[in-house]
């Protein structure tokens, strides 16, 4: 799929983000920028840094502040042919567009008999571990891939943020781009120059192994590295990113625990009716017979994001994962 | 207060009748078969209803004038936004009115395309049109044309943070867009002063910084002059308008609702004096436009219309249970295909 | 529980709620009704009906169209000293509520270290099978029990209507109730009178069997009744009736599964993340070696709730029912 | 435009000073005393955030004349709710700098009950406050009370569905509620013009049917005339009043802004003239209240205050892994406990 990728450079993972923003806006006139801060500031993370500049203020637009009126008018913008990619400040801040979101965004290609498309992007930074104050730490995943007529990625890399990111914007359907906040600045690495695609739905071996396997997305991926560095010498172990959630890589999820017959799924979320419990789910109903022992869940709690000097106890640790996976281990 | 200084083209209480230039007879006559259309479609709604023939049906009678003044003020290629009361609006861009009883009929081809008529579908949740219809017009700007685009909802719907949210935006981005809003005084059960303590609604556009203007809703040419007046401002860049028609809802919410619970049946009964449809047909007898013979005509081609609409609609066989799990994606996940796989063979299918 | 409660009569499910309003109103006058057509109307449901002219215009309240307004209000009430049992006029409309749930309803004790408490109940009436235009049919339980700090109760008798709302309202915390509404005029069953309450976190078997488990909630759990008579003959088929997702009975469930060894859970909701998927997961973190076979998920599929004429093939049918714990029990 | 009409107390271009009425020396100088705290609370909080002794911190520099002129204006009774912007505000209703220093430095204990002080939670949601305000406003006058309640919020604010919902309801269900907009011109990098096309903020409170006022929001005094005049209105069962304060945002948004991307400076230098507190300083001086040692004083009194409190903030241990679990629910489901045993295990605790 990376077409037109020839060399490489070395980006953090916001400024991945970036560079697909750039190569997207360049490569197809309908695509703009709209959100809060994104155009003046170019963005609070700068995640849309010289868009404004180099393509104007049209097509990278300051909005107003209300992200319900800023997703429906990327519905109505989708309707005058135009391709809106839709930043949400931070994941809690995008709460006020689930509205719009679950009856509009999800539902109008549907409502028109497939007629009309609705290729929007909605792309936020997300997650914990950040030292922030409150509502500047969610994940919030589940209210986005319950929800039916939208897709859903979360990359982990630099080299994914960049190709997820592209694939969401040449996506004919509304894509939701979840990005780890943790790592945008910490997470660095080889990025293709110029067009680089990931399709959606094409999960990550990000590292092999054959007794037990970490599944996670986006900032839990490396948690799993760690952990899995950890159990070096007690057990091999594979760390599946799924970086799409939907369309969901099942082959993969599927392969990987027929060969290893153990799982732990790993999430920043609260608990109850996370991704990690559809993946539970899922093996439940389709790989009883290659599952050697419970499929366990490290994630958040059901509880309130905490204050930050407490979030450390609300993330998945590397202890709380290799406890995890020493118990699936041992059973 | 409310229906206080209201623009009217049609006189009332002796007041003489105007001309809006720029209507010849033509163009009165054709927005005459519009209204008659429209109406005709709400009362057949209703018997078929009654009949079992459709399900659940929001009335709309009353509220004629209101989408005809609006279709009429625009031209074929702007966009139009209805509420899910102007549930028939398409009928006047040349939707069958098949497509809009299955629509009713909860019949899988209860749809059209957007971009054929310039119709929006009908949007059920409240308010939340209106950030589309900015959204839209945003866009026709931003593509170069001078289309423009009008948004219909009712005075419930100005509580909704969508609303509000779509008519700021709109204001900021200078999109080509009207606000409609039909004023009929009541949210299902809910009364215009349990709703906003606003003098008027259209006070609601000061502060977006829009221009507003206040009509008679029951008067079908006052309507079509004050979208006409927004439309051009929106053509020459200058955003969005507001505009107020006053009415009333002298019909029940939908066929589920008892009015009786809550509405005044005198003033209800009042409002009926003012029905929009022979007060313009008043108006175009007074201008010798109008004779029994043409009114029978008009309304004779709205019955024809009407029962071709049904007929094609009950002749359609039922829809595939593929339609559950067609056009939600352009693109589906794999798993929708193995659901649907699933389903036809639980079902013998 | 249900103490003061000595005779009953029989009422409809939409009856019993009505019920519960009128026992809770008269029990406590800091409880009172807000909505859109809860007043004058009483509902478009009629749920309401009477308590305004009983407990007068300041106790049952209309309020303007705008949900966020009408939970966000609910949270100031409680500081005032209020006790609001909100409601959603349907399903598909609560969605422009979610931003207040999310961030504050079930963040602001916390966030007040437990010093102060938000005892509000909100109430709608959700499901599909009613032959309603779109937007009317919807099961947004997912979208809720995820959420940290509220808790949620479902409903499929009449008896349980009125003692599970009570609950709700005398509850310290926020809890969302989920009234099936298909079942609204035709679920008829006694109903204890004056005060009853249904403790939360109670499961109840609906059904006793031993060789299989079908879960449900709500409307789904008389389709799963339908689907053991089926299944008459074949198999011995337990229903259990979760009527609180959260707090969830686990030991219950834990309990049947550990009996009978199989099971289906069936939702209307789309299935990616639904509460069907949490309770999947559950089994197969906690039950694992309990499970005699997959445990398969009937579901409402992940595509927008259809046009009317087509929703007996997205419901979750008696076939589909009977199939799926064939299914399992072949296994 | 937006900085036409606003109505002062305090002189400025050689314009006369006033007396306010009700105001006398002592309660000028306990203003005063508001003013310094809030300068001081700001200032040091800048400087522990450089140390890297608060985490991000959002800077009111500039906006204490209106916090000030809101709380002097209410009594120990009404309630605040205040933007995340006004973190501390509370100080004026005798909440421990330690505690709203232990909120920016994420410590468990940066809490406090609002009934207490009467003084709501933090919001950091935009907007998401003004509905609660309504509620609680409207259920004081359920209560039979005449207390009301005061809510502070932002130009962007006003954009926002929230800010819509909120202000609607409060108007219909006549809530005792004042509400108080900080309009500084920005919200974070955006500014009015791309926020609202209306001419005035002031201008939103004419859809909801408000009263409104538009003052200069330097002026200490100016915010407080036009507060207390809200006030007394939502007393005698009025309803609410919008009250625009223009200001200008002359700091970064937070302390990790950086405004040199989209901001004047020139405007910034011309507004930092404007200082609300030199401002009233002049004032007070003017009328012999205030020479150089009292001015020492009061603000040696508030360094005291900030010296005390961020060392009883610092001296607290960290929190608890259980305080994670405490406080969600009152009646928690039983996972918590186990979630919390279970956490403990694994990190040998
Ligand atoms: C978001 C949302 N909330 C509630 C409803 C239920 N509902 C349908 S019509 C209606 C009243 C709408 O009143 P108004 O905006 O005045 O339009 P009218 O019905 O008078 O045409 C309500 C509350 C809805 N459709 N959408
Ligand atoms: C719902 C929501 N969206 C976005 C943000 C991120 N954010 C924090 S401050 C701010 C600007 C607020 O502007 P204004 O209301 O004028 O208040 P000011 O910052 O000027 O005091 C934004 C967008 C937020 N906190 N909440
Ligand atoms: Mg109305
Ligand atoms: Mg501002």
């Amino acid at each position: 799929m990376s077409a037109t990728a020839v060399t490489a450079k070395e980006l953090l993972l916001v400024e991945a983000v970036n560079d697909a923003l750039h190569v997207e806006l360049q490569r197809d006139g309908s695509v703009m920028v709209i959100g809060e801060d994104v155009g003046r500031l170019g963005g609070v993370f700068r995640a849309t840094a010289g868009l404004r500049d180099r393509f104007g203020p049209d097509r990278c637009v300051d909005t107003p502040l209300s992200e319900a009126g800023i997703l429906g008018a990327a519905v109505g913008l989708c309707m005058a042919g135009w391709r809106p990619v839709v930043e949400m400040q931070y994941d809690a801040f995008s709460y006020p567009c689930l509205d719009q979101l679950i009856t509009h965004v999800g539902r109008y290609r549907w409502r028109t008999g497939g007629a009309m498309g609705f290729p929007l992007v909605i792309r936020m930074p997300y997650g914990g571990g950040v030292r922030a104050p409150e509502l500047h730490d969610d994940s919030p995943e589940s209210y986005y891939v319950h929800t039916p007529g939208v897709k859903l990625a979360v990359p982990a890399t630099p080299a994914d943020a960049k190709g997820l990111l592209a694939a969401a914007i040449r996506d004919p359907d509304p894509v939701v781009v979840l990005e780890p906040k943790l790592v945008y600045r910490t997470a660095r690495g080889a990025v293709p120059e110029g067009e680089h695609v990931v399709e959606l739905g094409q999960a990550r071996v990000a590292r092999e192994g054959s007794d037990l396997t970490l599944v996670a997305w986006g900032a839990m991926v490396a948690v799993c590295e760690r952990a899995a560095d950890a159990l070096t010498g007690e057990a091999s172990v594979e760390v599946l990113d799924l970086r799409s959630l939907k369309p969901l890589d099942e082959e993969a999820l599927l392969t990987s625990i027929g060969r290893t017959g153990r799982c732990v799924v790993v999430q920043e979320a609260p608990r109850t009716c996370g991704f990690a419990s559809e993946v539970a789910a899922l093996l439940a109903e389709r790989a009883i017979l290659d599952l050697q022992g419970p499929v366990l869940r490290v994630t958040g709690y059901d509880v309130p994001y905490p204050y930050w000097q407490l979030e450390d106890w609300y993330m998945p640790s590397v202890e709380r994962v290799v406890d995890a996976a020493r118990r699936v281990l041992a059973f | 207060m409310v229906e206080q200084g209201l623009s009217r083209v049609i006189g009332v209480e002796g007041e003489p009748d105007r001309r809006v230039d720029g209507l010849d007879d033509e163009a009165l006559l054709a927005i005459h078969r519009s209204l008659v259309l429209l109406r005709t479609y709400d009362e057949r709604s209703v018997v078929y209803h009654s009949q079992g023939r459709i399900g659940t049906y929001a009335i709309f009678r009353g509220h004629e004038a209101i989408q005809t003044g609006v279709v009429h003020a625009l031209e074929q290629r702007d966009w139009i936004f209805p509420s899910y009361r102007d549930s028939a609006i398409g009928l006047l861009r040349g939707l069958p009115a098949a497509t809009i009883l299955q629509w009713w009929r909860g019949h899988p081809s209860g749809w059209w395309n957007p971009e054929d008529v310039k119709v929006a579908s009908i949007c059920v949740p409240i308010a939340s049109q209106v950030p589309h219809a900015a959204g839209l017009a945003w866009g026709l700007r931003l593509n170069g044309t001078d289309a423009a685009a009008a948004v219909l909802f009712g005075d419930g719907a100005t509580s909704e943070g969508a609303f509000h949210e779509g008519a700021n935006l709109a204001a900021v981005v200078k999109a080509p867009l009207v606000l409609v809003c039909n004023n009929n005084q009541w949210a299902i059960s809910t009364p215009l002063e349990a709703q906003t303590a606003a003098a008027t609604l259209a006070d609601k556009a000061v502060g977006y910084g829009m221009p507003a203007l206040r009509v008679d809703g029951h008067d079908v040419l006052a309507v079509y002059e004050a979208v006409r007046e927004g439309v051009a401002r929106a053509r020459s860049g200058d955003g969005p308008t507001f505009v107020e028609a006053v009415t009333y809802r002298s019909s029940p919410h939908a066929t589920a609702d008892d009015p009786s619970l809550y509405i005044d049946p005198e003033r209800v009964a009042a409002d009926k004096e003012r029905d929009c449809v022979p007060v313009f047909e008043g108006y175009l007898r007074r201008l010798g436009l109008l004779d029994a013979e043409r009114a029978t005509a008009v309304r004779e081609e709205s019955l024809a219309a009407m029962r071709a609409g049904i007929e094609t609609a009950e002749a359609e066989p039922p829809g595939d249970p593929e339609l559950v799990f067609s056009h939600a994606y352009a693109d589906p996940p794999a798993t929708l295909a193995r659901d649907l796989e699933d389903l036809l063979r639980v079902h013998g299918r």
